[in-house]
């Protein structure tokens, strides 16, 4: 029982004044689960968005949003405060306020970033009509978006953002995320479908091959880090991450084995297909099916869209996080987090995960940016052909070095978290373990560079003497 | 074929990193202003676009005063989109008593300032064309009935004074009047004849222009001469060929003096004359 | 590669067919008339013929002979074929008439595809039909357009489906009236 | 790659990709019929851009025809242009008693021009079609670089898209005081640009996997087709009009032909849509080269830089010249291939006749024949590679 389950009780007892009922559970699970993860999700997609678009206009020389400042929102703040002064009073106020050296700056730098924009954005979306196609599903059409959502956040249950800030600690914890977040292809399908347009039905199709093929990657790279683990439940995974001493960076699962490092990139890359973004966007491929599934769609329905494609990055991010890179720990030992009294360690472990979400979520942004669009079946080449016997030599490898390094014993944990055993490998264990697989792998593309790699020397010209 | 797998996941790898490589590399660029980067777009308002060069083809207008009603450009215009008629005035010379440019139909190919004879007709080098703004004392929107209304001089000025002031605070009889002559909703942009300069600026600069194109003509026909007289053929082409594209080049820099301190006051033209001012890098 | 001479080709092709013949522009272009007849024949025989070996249609028109001050007057429309040949670097120019009243040239799509798009401009721009032009339709011009408007006895529709083509209700000189159009 | 392509199920759909398409580049139409991803059959359907060019041109008089060359294809105006002015030359010198030539350094102006618009005009078309294939980043350094070739066509004659620069008889300005320098330095810096925008897309092996055996067309087929220029020469025909019939002084420069060659490896083949677009990319850095040539070519400046180059042109308007009776063919290379003007004259100053064939007309005519049994994403990488500006098509 973490700090979650004891408030979610606590509250559940006070609302109903003794053992409480369904009706007290869900209010209170509502208050202190659900809205607190959707005030933290929705700005924090909602200023991705902004980044995004800042980042494509830095890729490509442009200026990006450069208008929307914050005073637009601070003003309507002012008004919401000083609702019982007198309008004029309440604008000599603000301007005072605006006036002050430093904020006054601060507000020219947001305009210059752009950083009102997804405040317009939002209420410009609030404000659209609401278009439902005349040969629309009704139903299936506008209940899409919604689902969507729900399957982008729903996973967020099990994520662990700090020792104590776990929502839903269960041993299943791993297949829980993936099983939920197969909702979205249920969403996707049926905006596709239920959009009456021929565009949006193939951008449905292609969602649901592509999601559905690349759940088996994300299945299999999970699987790796279970085998290694033994455990599914993500806090769990987490605890075992964890190395005393200021290095605790080599306890993350990444370093533990080449093979977990293969796995931690077939589980981005198919989680960037997850997330039907660039290069895997064929779900919505502007230039081909116009928008493909969200073509139709309008509005505050189109928005649903586009904020659970901006969850679903950070929940790959979160999970990405957890499962190879020592989820909300950080990298420089852990002793002077845990010491810390409650309220001080909570955000601080909320922020160093935050950070390895963002890192991810750049990198995605920073690869939407750069990569040409794959086509359907290259998309599920890649997946079948690359992905999945990637994973199953990862996987077979790392079978491999667990019996080679002699089963596990039950390494330290920190907290109130329970850990299971880790795997233990002597220092020059670890070293074979990565020492052979780099070598082998070394001499196989070395091998391949010889026999294919020869360019053509009009494309070295092209590119400035090298390929 | 283990062997071709292995290369083409190493390939991709390789490529997509150096594709990454290069965009990150574009976006520190950006971030630091570096290699000209920001300056690809424009935040178009504010900033304005900068008038590059002097052949600019902006406005097509035409000084009446020089105007001789020859049907040079009249014929010439793919378009079609003159119409004007002449007079003899006191001197027995022929001053056009009406010269409208339809610029709705107006290509701005420039053909007809190539064609003119004395070079009344010229392109601005501002190219900002919006009758609700600075353009409206200047460029009138007409149906086609009204094209063929003609004004003399008093009218003109008359219709000017009114199109100037906001359409309220003119008296029924002057809206009347107004309306008959132009009609906000017409399809045909004209500019009007001998107040075709938007500006006073643009006139001057105009002139200077010209002057400077006279000037040049007369170095580069006085070079002829001296070279054609002088015998030692290796020293001519030298100091002929210099001055010439100098004076060519920089049209506004001899006149620029009478004309720039009337400039920067000019909102829209500020950047204008500022180019114009000094010569091209 | 050889380029043969025009004057070859012309003798050429004369030998086969001598119902060709090799006439001259008014600047002295020189060019093949074809009669109609032989048109298909010439194309297949110019273009497998190994010498000459024309593998290219470089460009397929007309034009309408109507007011062309040429002796004697004629009203005919005539198909110009620029052929090329890629192998032998040489060109020749055939030319076939078309009479104004039964306008039909047979097409030469089965010996070069790149026929098929010049003849569907042809026959929309000139209404010259291409008998065996598997899909003879429109290209320019919408498919309801009445006229074919680069014949030079075309005249201008005021409008078309109700939408005039002159601001305020001004009218193309003989334009021709039509049903229910009137601005 | 239409493995699984060709297996109809028997239940198509019509997807009607266009006018209003993002990637049709225009107002182009194609009616697609469609057995689930794969297209089954393909319908170009034309028109939207019709705006009767031909028509004009026998309407107006002849010189003044040069402005709406530019308007055939405003992606290379100046190669439009030159296009007609050389038909008309030749129409003008058929006539004996006609002898002017154009001066040299009129013809070495034109080339140059005609150079950096045909690098302007690659650009747009790589950065097109790397931008259909799904990479927006490179279409906009493309279009940044693009500027470049406009700000000098904008100091040079006035307009940035429509130049009406080159006229009957040379060049409607002399260069200006700084163009040399201006063009040299340009040049430098997008040659090393251009190699960063190689290893962004042209390297690049999912856009590669995209393009490799794509619409591939043989050269026998291109040629049946008509194909002309970058296509052509994607599938393997080793022609180009500046080299193998030259104008102007393109005789002098040696131009040096890339040809498709299967650049995209094991995995591609000659005349596929990464060939074409490779293609392009090497036409890029020849004309490079050629504009380098070009610059030392170029003869000392006349004393008047204002004025035009070439006496003819300077008559127009006062004196319409008539063009002798009679009909000329020339074709040029323009960046999408053959511009071929057919231009016949009755002896009175409009022409009877103007006939301008193009590039992506021939382009167009073969959509339907490459784009059966492919994938409907491929559709639009085939549109880009044919490099197709609608209003040449539809003149």
């Amino acid at each position: 029982m973490n700090g979650f389950g004891y408030a979610v009780d606590a509250l559940a007892a006070w609302l109903a004044g003794g053992e409480p009922g369904w009706i007290a559970l869900t209010i209170a699970v509502l208050a202190v689960w659900v809205v607190p993860i959707l005030l933290l999700v929705f700005p924090i997609a909602a200023l991705g968005q902004i980044l995004e678009r800042k980042i494509a206009a830095a890729i490509q020389r442009r200026v990006g949003p450069s208008s929307a400042g914050l005073d637009g929102p601070l003003r309507f703040g002012f008004r919401v405060l000083l609702f019982f002064l007198p309008r004029a009073r309440q604008d000599r106020i603000f301007a005072a306020f605006c006036n002050l050296r430093p904020v006054r700056s601060l507000l020219l730098v947001s305009r210059r970033l752009g950083l009102g924009q997804f405040v317009a954005d939002g209420i410009k979306m609030l404000g659209k009509e609401d278009i439902v196609p005349t040969g629309a599903d009704g139903i299936v059409f506008r209940l899409a978006p919604y689902l969507a959502l729900a399957g982008a956040f729903l996973p967020f249950c099990v994520v662990p953002f700090g020792q104590h800030l776990v929502m839903l600690e269960t041993e299943v914890a791993a297949l829980f995320a993936i099983a939920v977040s197969g909702i979205v292809v249920v969403a996707l399908k049926m905006a596709g479908w239920g959009s009456g347009s021929k565009w949006s039905l193939l951008g449905g199709m292609r969602a649901v091959a592509q999601l559905v093929s690349y759940e088996v990657p994300i299945g299999l790279a999970v699987g790796g880090v279970v085998l290694w683990c033994g455990t599914m439940d993500l806090h769990a995974i987490v605890g075992q991450q964890y190395e005393p001493g200021v290095f605790s960076l080599l306890g993350w699962n990444v370093v533990q084995s080449p093979f977990l490092a293969t796995l931690a990139a077939v589980f981005f890359i198919a989680g960037l297909a997850e997330c039907q973004r660039s290069p895997f966007d064929m779900a919505e491929a502007e230039s081909e099916l116009v928008s493909g599934f969200n073509t139709e769609y309008s509005g505050l329905r189109w928005g649903l869209f586009a904020m659970a494609e901006y969850t679903e990055m950070l929940l790959i991010g979160a999970l990405l996080a957890t499962l190879f890179f020592g989820g909300y720990q950080s990298p420089i030992g852990e002793e002077w987090i845990v010491g810390l009294p409650v309220w001080l360690e909570v955000p601080i472990h909320g922020a160093i995960l935050g950070v390895k979400v963002v890192t991810v979520f750049l990198v995605m942004m920073w690869i939407r940016w750069t990569l040409p669009r794959f086509r359907v079946d290259q998309v599920m080449r890649l997946s079948w052909l690359v992905l999945v016997p990637m994973c199953l030599v990862s996987m077979f490898g790392l079978a491999v070095t667990l019996l080679a390094a002699g089963g596990t014993h039950a390494g330290e944990a920190f907290g109130r978290v329970a850990s299971r055993p880790r795997p233990d490998l002597h220092w020059l264990g670890h070293l074979a373990a990565w020492a052979v697989p780099v070598a082998i792998g070394a001499c196989l593309v070395v091998m391949a560079k010889k026999k294919h790699g020869q360019v053509h020397p009009a494309l070295q010209r092209l590119t400035g003497g090298r390929s | 074929m283990i062997l071709a797998w292995i290369h083409d996941v190493v390939e991709a790898v390789q490529s997509c990193v150096s594709g990454m490589r290069t965009t990150g590399r574009f976006l520190v660029e950006n971030l630091r202003g570096e290699g000209g980067a920001m300056s690809a777009t424009r935040e178009y308002p504010e900033q304005p676009a900068e008038v590059v060069g002097d052949r600019q083809r902006g406005h097509l207008v035409n000084d009446a005063d020089r105007c001789i009603v020859c049907h040079a450009c009249d014929t010439v215009c793919p378009v079609d989109c003159f119409k004007m008629d002449g007079e003899r005035d006191g001197d027995n010379k022929m001053r056009a008593s009406r010269f409208d440019i339809d610029l709705s139909k107006c290509i701005y190919c420039g053909l007809c300032v190539r064609a003119c004879p004395t070079d009344s007709l010229s392109m601005t080098r501002t190219f900002e064309m919006d009758p609700q703004h600075e353009g409206k004392r200047f460029l009138f929107r007409r149906n086609s009935k009204q094209v063929d209304v003609r004004f003399d001089a008093p009218e003109m000025e008359r219709l000017h004074a009114l199109a100037a002031q906001p359409r309220e605070a003119l008296s029924a009889e002057d809206r009347a009047w107004l309306d008959a002559r132009i009609d906000d909703r017409g399809q045909h942009l004209i500019g009007i004849y001998g107040l075709g300069f938007f500006t006073p600026e643009q006139k001057a600069e105009a002139d200077a222009a010209r002057e400077a194109k006279k000037k040049a003509k007369d170095a580069a026909a006085a070079a002829a001469k001296a070279k054609a007289a002088a015998a030692a053929a290796a020293a001519a082409p030298k100091p002929a060929s210099v001055p010439a594209p100098a004076a060519g080049a920089t049209p506004a820099a001899p006149a620029a003096p009478p004309a720039a301190p009337g400039a920067p006051p000019a909102t829209k033209s500020g950047p204008d004359a500022a180019s114009g001012g000094s010569p091209t890098p | 590669m050889s380029a043969v001479a025009n004057d070859a080709i012309a003798t050429a092709v004369l030998a086969q067919f001598p119902a060709v013949q090799q006439k001259h522009a008014d600047n002295g272009r020189a060019f093949l008339l074809v009669p109609k007849g032989d048109l298909v024949a010439v194309a297949h025989f110019l273009r497998t013929q190994k010498s000459l070996r024309f593998d290219a249609l470089m460009d397929l028109t007309a034009y309408d002979l109507l007011k062309y001050p040429s002796t004697p007057p004629s009203d005919d429309i005539a198909v110009v074929y620029l052929l090329f040949s890629y192998q032998h670097r040489h060109k020749v120019t055939l030319k076939v008439l078309a009479p104004r009243a039964e306008c039909e040239v047979a097409t030469v799509s089965g010996e070069w595809p790149a026929a098929l798009y010049f003849e569907r401009e042809v026959f929309d721009l000139f209404g010259v039909r291409f008998p065996g032009h598997p899909s003879l339709r429109r290209i320019m011009t919408p498919d309801d357009w009445q006229g074919h408007p680069l014949r030079k006895d075309y005249l201008y529709p005021d409008s078309y489906h109700g939408v005039a083509h002159l601001r305020d209700g001004q009218h193309f000189e003989g334009s021709p009236p039509r049903g229910g159009d009137t601005p | 790659m239409t493995i699984e392509a060709s297996t109809p199920s028997g239940e198509r759909m019509t997807l009607n990709m266009g006018p209003h398409h993002p990637a049709t580049h225009g107002v182009l139409r194609i009616v697609v019929e469609s057995d689930g991803e794969v297209v089954a059959t393909c319908t170009p359907d034309h028109g939207y851009l019709h705006r009767s060019i031909e028509k004009i041109g026998e309407c107006v008089e002849w010189p003044m025809f040069v402005p709406y060359t530019d308007r055939v294809d405003y992606v290379c105006a100046m190669n439009a242009n030159l296009a007609y002015c050389i038909a008309a030359e030749k129409l003008l010198q058929s006539d004996p008693a006609n002898t002017f030539v154009v001066p040299r350094r009129g013809e070495c102006i034109r080339v140059l021009v005609a150079e950096l618009n045909r690098i302007s005009s690659h650009l747009v078309a790589v950065g097109a079609m790397a931008m259909d294939v799904g990479a927006y980043t490179p279409f906009l350094h493309g279009i940044a670089q693009r500027e470049g070739v406009n700000d000098i066509f904008e100091k040079l004659c006035g307009q940035r898209l429509t130049y009406n620069y080159v006229t009957i008889g040379g060049v409607a300005y002399d260069l200006y005081d700084t163009a040399i320098d201006e063009i040299r330095r340009f040049l430098d810096q997008f040659e090393r640009e251009m190699v960063r925008f190689n290893k962004l897309v042209t390297t690049n092996t999912i856009f590669r996997d995209r393009c490799a055996s794509v619409a591939t067309v043989s050269a026998a087929e291109a040629i049946a087709w008509g194909l002309v220029g970058p296509n052509l020469r994607g599938s393997g025909v080793d022609f180009d009009l500046r080299r193998d019939e030259p104008y102007g002084i393109y005789g002098e420069l040696g131009v040096q032909v890339p040809v498709g060659q299967a650049f995209a490896g094991r995995k591609g083949s000659v005349g596929d849509a990464y060939d074409r677009y490779v293609v392009r990319l090497l036409e890029i850095l020849e004309s490079i080269r050629l504009c380098r040539a070009v610059l030392e070519l170029l003869p000392p400046a006349a004393a008047k830089a204002n004025d035009p180059i070439g006496g003819w042109q300077a008559d127009v308007g006062k004196q319409v010249k008539r063009p002798p009776k009679g009909e000329v063919h020339v074709r040029t290379e323009a960046p999408r291939g053959e511009m071929g003007y057919f231009l016949v004259s009755d002896g009175t100053k409009a022409l009877f006749r103007v006939r301008c064939r193009t590039g992506s007309f021939t382009a167009a005519g073969i959509f339907h024949h490459v784009m059966r049994g492919i994938f409907l994403a491929d559709v639009v990488a085939v549109i880009g590679s044919f490099d197709i500006v609608v209003p040449e098509i539809d003149r």
